[in-house]
């Protein structure tokens, strides 16, 4: 039956693409979470009175700026050298994982400065009051209090996270997205695009199921 | 009589507009044809004709592609009148995939394929094992491997036509070349760049872009033999079409050959027939 | 302790007026002192206790606390100094993703406290302010006043030198509300916290304060020890709130009431200041001079420093009777108001 | 008007115990009639109310509201109901995005008025609430009070047929909280409107209900005429709210405290029930027999029904002159407790 | 000067790039701020007990989850019936909208529904104690009281839509990153890929200035 429905689908192909794109999309998450928390918290906590904060401020939005700016096959190109170095091939999944984060991570942190926007400034206030530093209002208050969103917003990422590995398909980075570009939309096998995107949609709908459950369950309001 | 493959499409809904645009445009007395074509060499090709074209009536419109489904699809649609891209065996993989109703108007250039290797200068030195990097681009695979059979370095399963192999033909490969290929065609020039120790199938036009000489840096080029000459497509309904033939006259004139062969330092082969 | 000086805050706002919620305010706060201020809404009373520890940046005067000038302090000092400084927030300001145990041992946390240290606080101030089996419970799942003794807990989790509180009992039941004051007198008393109570319920005032303040569009209008200014309130906005202590009397049932009810003898309000010699004063008026007097209304309550309170009566007898008896309670440190019926 | 049958609501909790905030509770409230309930902080107020407009869903029991069942109306009707019910909320819940004008318009958006008719409305109200200038001010610019009086008005703004009111006034001053109050009653009488005030100031009860319901530990213990409650609160919540209005002197100074003072003679507790014969007693114990009468301490003050209140005294003299004189006040209508000194 | 930089530079090409960039970029961001929300409000309002909610809000999230996770490529070309029924043409800028704009809105439908989420449950409870229909609680309540949320969360996403509008350069939407994809990488000319690259930043600059005042205008929290 299946057989007949999706002819030209190789089981193998869709297994070794599901586990490229599952790969991909985990470590660059991982990634994106800690760069974009902290590219979110600098923008966040740098808004504010005051030529420093404001220099600190433009700098750091000029970085997520452009960094989103730059077309992802663009960015792919120019982290080569950085690739390289850090990952030791410019080639492949692994090779993909940088030019994914970097493109990510900017893209996090705006969502990670909108949801610090929405903690309670008064209970900011109190931390301030108790004499917390920094670190503290960023730790224990900052972040514990926006979670919720901080959640929502890395599952958000995560799923387009997943669209960006299809891009990472130039660099040999392969996944679900690069194989229905390859074997489906190429060679006109729409069943070999099909077969993909069920896959795509079942690894987004766990993402999102998982992102909601967390989020709802930390969410004590 | 205004050339385009209009009259020939009754089934698209966008037929109409592309009716009303050339009939506005055929009161100026011009008539006008849409190409689609890739960017390099194809796109500079026809932007060059343009002129040329102008001055016999003829306005030329360029439609210009990134991938290679579509150009023919919108070709078949009647989105556009002719398109000039693709070689001979692409277009029978194409016409046989998609029963389209095709005629090649003629060959202009050749884009001579090319292995290139930073580190390794002959074929003899090639190295077991070595990673053969190729586009993504199903269509010329076969055109590749095609190479590496002339060169013998790998052979076919028995029957196969090496122009439309894929890598699981491939029996024997006594280098036990690793054959990769999963590239964005213009990331290939990058690979040639950076990785020194790989075998890298560029096409000619990427490789022109990227600073290379396929006639003095290729490991392995195509021969004048190739199949592989870049052809005007069109409809049959439209093969007689007048403006198209006058496009393949000037594409193939004097003036047109000497600039590719100039512009791209003979790395573009001009043909004739 | 506290010294406060041409404090002044200016709300700025481009399109409406501004508003000066703290106005050249000056006052000095004793070490180990409960000092109370008071004021209708909007005083500006809630901006004054944030300029306090900086959380409002003031736009001009001075603070010094513990001889530290609070308005020059670096960031380093100004963490430092908050430590030493709890406060109670009007709007409880509760992280909603911290359950009440933890909500309390946030302070302690920021603080360095060790953990097991911390527990034991903790539970000890849980025990303190009555939540004890809502430890687990998250914000969200308690009731108003459950939320201040939680913001109540916090404040004090550090063993402050200075506690601020803002509306910190305003939410509370009056059991609760003693219960909570008695905790903030003794603690004062045991550690020599300086208190500062911001509040619009006077009883709480009279209950903890030595002194306090009253305040009313931003300035300070009144301040002295309770006792004076529950005795002599000067300004009306003062007298309002002393009202509130005594039973509203004046207000539903002015003077002019009883006045009226009475065709003969006088309406007499008499006004105790806290001396137990007082307390015979209408049996011995009854008893020397040929009048009877009636308990109309009135409030005699204990402080501290002794009795003190109002009462109004009505003396009816003979007019020379009368008229001795007034005598007679001049010479007494009673203070009397007579009111002859219309 | 409503009536409440075995009302009650469990907050279900999987990791911790169930709380049973309202518990098998039964109430009736007239029609026009203000209403009060007190009680400790976490007794289930809030639950209560909440419950009356189904904001939040009963576990079980029965509301009937203007004979309408509220517990299974459909959403259409609850709608229609709910704009009927104007609700103070304890935690104010304003808009931030809205002035306040905007937020006192709000309901009357809802409920579909026209523009000019809004403008009016509002206007008027803002001066009731004295907000006026604030118009345009923006909730986090205001105090907690004034954000409080937005609430109100914005409650009030609906000409609503039932008023529920959570906290209405905790935040607030004595002035502003009795000028409240006196809107409260007004537009109670003036349109017939039915109020339920939760509160833990006994002084609001007794300024503005008619009848109340203690409410502890989700259930009512105790309910009544505010009078009654007032003068015979039978259970030691009661007494401990109706001590906060006759002001803490029990707790302060318990009969104990003079008992001890004084070598000779009885200390009397006497409690006025209201009636204005009794006021000449002191005059008169003193006049008829051979004893000296020392007031300590205590509180008269006025009910709508008469005065009531607490007189702690000291009755010094002849063993049996006292005991005469203890037996006249027998004979009266005033409640007497009699402490030996130890 | 600009001239020896940019030598491969066609100023008249950068002005068309970047008018169909902004072209895309603008329309589309209007349809997917419309959809966006309605996608939103479902997914948010439709979260709750009750067995109609429930099939609701799993149809809505899977509708969201499958077109995010169909790769922007085949959704182009899924969509051409419908592109070319409602467009009246399958080429350039103006086809590119429909798969721009249905490419979009479910993410900013998650960002819309983590808005809403931290809007006070406490005046929602208000406005339903006021007898506030739904259509007022959206409308009164949700939208004017997460705006700031809201506006940002568009700003991420008309970012988001600048470098989708890269990938429609298949199908000859042109646009700044199609340029700098097409003239600039693939001709090896960087001096392009740079110049657009500029461009595009100073455009998201653009977008995040105008979010980020109005946002903050708007916040009065
Ligand atoms: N969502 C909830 N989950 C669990 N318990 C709750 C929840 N909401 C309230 N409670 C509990 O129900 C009890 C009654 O709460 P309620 O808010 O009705 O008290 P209240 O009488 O209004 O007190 P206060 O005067 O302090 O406002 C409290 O013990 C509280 O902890
Ligand atoms: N951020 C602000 N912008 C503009 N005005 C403000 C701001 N904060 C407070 N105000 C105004 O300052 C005045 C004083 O406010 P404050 O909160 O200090 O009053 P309060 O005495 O604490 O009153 P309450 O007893 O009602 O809490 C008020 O009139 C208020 O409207
Ligand atoms: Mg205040
Ligand atoms: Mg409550």
């Amino acid at each position: 039956m299946l057989r007949e429905l999706f002819p030209n689908v190789v089981i193998e192909d869709l297994k070794v693409a599901a586990n490229e794109t599952f790969y991909m999309t985990g470590i660059s998450v991982l990634g994106t979470l800690i760069i974009g928390i902290l590219l979110g918290l600098m923008l966040f906590l740098t808004d504010r009175q005051g030529k420093t904060y404001k220099i600190l401020n433009f700098i750091t939005a000029t970085i997520v700026n452009v960094f989103r700016a730059i077309p992802f096959i663009i960015l792919i190109l120019l982290l080569f050298p950085f690739t390289d170095w850090l990952m030791g091939t410019i080639r492949g999944p692994k090779a993909a994982l940088p030019a994914l984060i970097i493109g990510a991570a900017p893209f996090y942190a705006r969502l990670v400065e909108i949801a610090l926007k929405e903690v309670d400034k008064g209970v900011v206030e109190a931390a301030r009051a108790m004499g917390a530093k920094t670190r503290h209002i960023i730790f224990k208050v900052l972040l514990p209090e926006s979670m919720p969103a901080l959640i929502s917003g890395i599952t958000v990422t995560a799923i387009n996270l997943i669209s960006y590995t299809a891009m990472a398909g130039a660099i040999g980075a392969g996944g679900l997205g690069d194989l229905a570009y390859r074997k489906g939309f190429q060679a006109w096998d729409f069943d070999v695009v099909f077969a993909c995107t069920i896959l795509i949609v079942i690894i987004v709908f766990i993402f999102q199921f998982i992102g909601d459950f967390l989020s709802k369950k930390i969410d004590k309001r | 009589a205004c050339g385009t493959g209009d009259d020939t499409q009754e089934d698209t809904s966008s037929d109409e507009n592309q009716t009303e645009e050339n009939s506005a445009e055929q009161s100026e007395e011009t008539t006008t044809i849409t190409v689609g074509a890739t960017a390099v060499p194809h796109s500079e090709v026809l932007e060059k004709a343009k002129p040329l074209l102008k001055e016999k009536g003829i306005e030329l419109k360029i439609e210009t592609y990134d991938e290679y489904v579509l150009p023919n699809r919108d070709l078949s649609e009647g989105r556009i009148d002719a398109n000039y891209y693709q070689h001979k065996p692409y277009l029978d993989q194409q016409i046989e995939e998609f029963d389209y109703d095709f005629v090649s108007l003629g060959g202009i250039h050749i884009e001579p394929i090319g292995v290139y290797s930073k580190n390794i200068s002959s074929v003899e030195e090639i190295p077991e094992g070595t990673t053969v990097l190729l586009s993504n681009s199903v269509a010329e695979h076969g055109r590749i491997l095609a190479l590496f059979e002339r060169e013998g370095l790998i052979s076919f399963k028995e029957g196969v036509d090496p122009q439309s192999a894929t890598i699981d033909d491939i029996v024997e490969n006594p280098k036990d070349l690793e054959f990769d290929a999963k590239y964005d065609p213009a990331m290939l020039p990058q690979y040639y760049d950076r990785e020194e120790d790989v075998l890298v199938a560029i096409n000619t036009n990427y490789a022109i872009e990227g600073g290379l000489n396929p006639t003095e840096d290729a490991l392995i080029l195509e021969g004048s033999e190739s199949p592989y000459a870049n052809l005007v497509v069109t409809t049959s309904e439209n093969k007689d079409n007048e403006a198209l033939q006058t496009l393949v006259e000037v594409l193939r004139s004097e003036e047109i050959q000497t600039y590719m062969e100039e512009e791209y330092n003979g790395a573009i082969v001009p043909v004739n027939e | 302790m506290i010294s406060i000086k041409n404090l002044s805050k200016i709300y700025k706002s481009k399109d409406k007026m501004d508003v000066t919620a703290v106005d050249n305010l000056n006052l000095s706060i004793n070490k180990g002192e409960i000092f109370g201020v008071i004021g209708y809404s909007g005083a500006g009373k809630s901006t004054f206790i944030r300029l306090l520890n900086r959380l409002e940046e003031p736009t001009g005067g001075e603070i010094v606390m513990d001889n530290k000038d609070m308005t020059s302090l670096n960031n380093q000092s100004l963490r430092n100094e908050r430590q030493k400084i709890g406060m109670i927030f009007q709007h409880f300001n509760l992280l909603w993703s911290r359950t009440v145990f933890d909500n309390i041992a946030f302070p302690l946390e920021i603080a360095g406290v060790a953990k097991d240290e911390r527990k034991d606080k903790v539970n000890e101030l849980i025990q303190l302010v009555g939540l004890t089996g809502r430890e687990n419970y998250y914000p969200s799942q308690l009731s108003g006043g459950q939320k201040q003794r939680v913001g109540i807990a916090r404040a004090l989790a550090n063993d402050p030198k200075v506690l601020l509180c803002d509306e910190a009992t305003s939410a509370l039941d009056p059991q609760t509300t003693d219960d909570i004051l008695d905790l903030l007198v003794n603690i004062n008393r045991k550690l020599g916290l300086t208190i500062i109570v911001i509040t619009h319920e006077m009883h709480v005032i009279k209950k903890i304060c030595q002194r306090v303040a009253v305040m009313d569009n931003g300035k300070v209008i009144e301040q002295g020890e309770v006792l004076d200014v529950f005795m002599h309130p000067k300004e009306k906005t003062t007298r309002r709130f002393v009202q509130q202590v005594m039973g509203d009397q004046e207000e539903q049932s002015p003077i002019h009431y009883f006045v009226k009810n009475y065709q003969s003898g006088k309406v007499l309000r008499l006004h105790f200041v806290g001396e137990t010699a007082n307390q015979a004063l209408i049996s011995k008026l009854v008893k020397t001079f040929n009048v009877e007097i009636n308990i109309l209304q009135g409030n005699i309550t204990q402080t501290k420093d002794g009795a003190y309170g109002t009462l109004y009566v009505h003396m009816d007898g003979n007019k020379e009777e009368i008229q001795n008896a007034i005598h007679y309670i001049h010479q007494t440190s009673v203070e009397l108001e007579v009111e002859d019926h219309a």
